[in-house]
């Protein structure tokens, strides 16, 4: 199973950096030497991924990040943006670390999340612990030492999280 | 100001930068700085090439120099010491 | 003309790097060091792009790509050694 | 059209590129010079790759020469690459950092601070 998942995504990839070899398209020899590549990277890997990448294979999720990426992600980092700039320039800073409770599941759910609170408005994610559903996060300007949800901080990237990492 | 003396002010800051972080990877006593100096030369050294053209060795240098060759360095210290002595 | 501004913003992207390139000097502590090679890392990728598209060659894009992937095994064996993982 | 596109992309690049490498110096601590060296510095990469997208997008279909296609494709294959690593680089060394024993400067609270004494006990 695996190895299908990751020879698709190698192949996937080959195409991409290969396109326009002959005309728009790929020229045959491009195409064998990507179907052998991506095969050896597969069988190579196939112990290291596991079985769980199978959820990489639902087209929907692949909708549903796109549309993540491109509309609440892309919004949030215009706004950290214009904070950070804000700061830079009057040099405003009242910065804290604190502890923020999280319900979710599973590690790529953890990913997800952190990649996020990252890249969006003044915080930044220092250590992230599945076993006390908890994530520890360094807050630029703290309005509230010790939040009860990760609204204050995250607003619906949980919520988003929740759904895209299943 | 055309486009060849932006060329040309590019290649100025880069010699510099590279002079400088040469001499504070050897001047450094503590080596983990000395082995981020070194990253950063090997870095800077790799957009020289590119800016003169030879993107083949830009693409060794920069996956040799920046990434490998920290790692390694790191690795190693690890397993000595991290100060350097001084000389008896 | 258009390939002209992608010069000039190069030239910009590159003063921003000199500056984390003064931090990488300068930095009191090893993490302020390691702060300072992560944004220059950045940086330069974005240098990097720029002249592609300003000399009109695809292949100067490759290595931005190699470098942005592997830039950051140097920044996680720093970050795995100081946090006593290496031992 | 195209071109006032582009220069505006690439002002929005200049501009944010500049203030992450400024909040290195400007700001006092690891932690704080992490927030604008990761957060602009990446936003100011993305508007760099679309407007080499749309230069590039635009002079394919003005000469019709597939170098363009691929250069439109590779900048963003390097753009997904720089996403994908740069929030995980600056949560390793945030964690890396505050595990070598750098305090925060002016820290309001310090819960992970705490939540090490208590494992320590």
């Amino acid at each position: 199973m695996s190895f299908i998942i990751v020879f698709m995504w190698s192949f996937v990839l080959w195409l991409v950096l290969t396109a326009g070899t002959k005309g728009m398209l790929w020229s045959p020899e491009e195409l064998a030497a990507g179907v052998i590549f991506s095969s050896i990277v597969a069988y190579s890997t196939k112990n290291i991924v596991g079985e769980k990448a199978s959820r990489f294979l639902n087209p929907s999720k692949w909708l549903g990040f796109v549309v993540y990426s491109v509309g609440p992600l892309f919004w949030g980092m215009v706004k950290a943006n214009l904070d950070v700039a804000y700061r830079v320039i009057t040099g405003k800073i009242k910065p804290g670390i604190v502890r923020v409770p999280v319900d979710l599941e599973n590690e790529a759910q953890y990913t997800i999340l952190s990649n996020s609170i990252t890249l969006t408005p003044g915080t930044l994610t220092i250590e992230a612990c599945p076993d006390e559903k908890a994530l520890y996060v360094h807050w630029i300007n703290v309005t509230e030492p010790e939040p009860q949800s990760s609204e204050v901080i995250a607003g619906s990237f949980e919520k988003w999280a929740r759904r895209l990492g299943k | 100001m055309n486009v060849l003396s932006v060329d040309v002010i590019l290649q100025f800051g880069l010699l510099i930068g590279i002079l400088i972080s040469a001499y504070l990877t050897i001047s450094f006593r503590d080596l983990l700085s000395a082995a981020l100096a070194s990253a950063s030369m090997s870095l800077l050294l790799s957009l020289e090439f590119y800016l003169l053209h030879a993107p083949d060795v830009a693409i060794a240098e920069a996956a040799v120099g920046a990434g490998v060759v920290t790692a390694i360095v790191v690795y190693g210290i690890a397993k000595t010491e991290r100060w350097e002595r001084e000389a008896p | 003309m258009i390939v002209e501004i992608f010069f000039y913003s190069a030239l910009v992207v590159m003063i921003g790097a000199f500056f984390a390139l003064l931090r990488v000097f300068f930095g009191p502590s090893v993490p302020d060091r390691v702060v300072g090679v992560d944004t220059l890392n950045t940086l330069i990728v974005a240098g990097m792009i720029l002249l592609g598209a300003a000399y009109d060659r695809t292949i100067y894009i490759d290595i931005a790509i190699v470098y942005a992937l592997l830039s950051y095994i140097g920044t996680l064996a720093i970050a795995r050694y100081l946090q006593g993982g290496l031992e | 059209m195209i071109e006032y596109m582009i220069y505006t992309f690439l002002a929005i690049n200049m501009i944010f590129n500049l203030l992450g490498s400024i909040s290195l110096h400007r700001f006092p601590d690891v932690y704080t010079r992490l927030h604008g060296a990761t957060k602009c510095t990446t936003f100011g990469t993305i508007f760099a790759v679309l407007a080499v997208v749309v230069h590039a997008l635009y002079q394919l279909r003005i000469t019709n020469d597939p170098k363009y296609l691929q250069m439109a494709l590779h900048s963003v294959v390097a753009l997904i690459a720089l996403l994908l690593t740069n929030p995980t680089g600056a949560h390793a060394i945030a964690k890396a950092a505050h595990l070598s024993g750098v305090k925060p400067v002016k820290a309001v609270i310090d819960a992970y601070e705490r939540k090490l004494e208590e494992g320590a006990q």
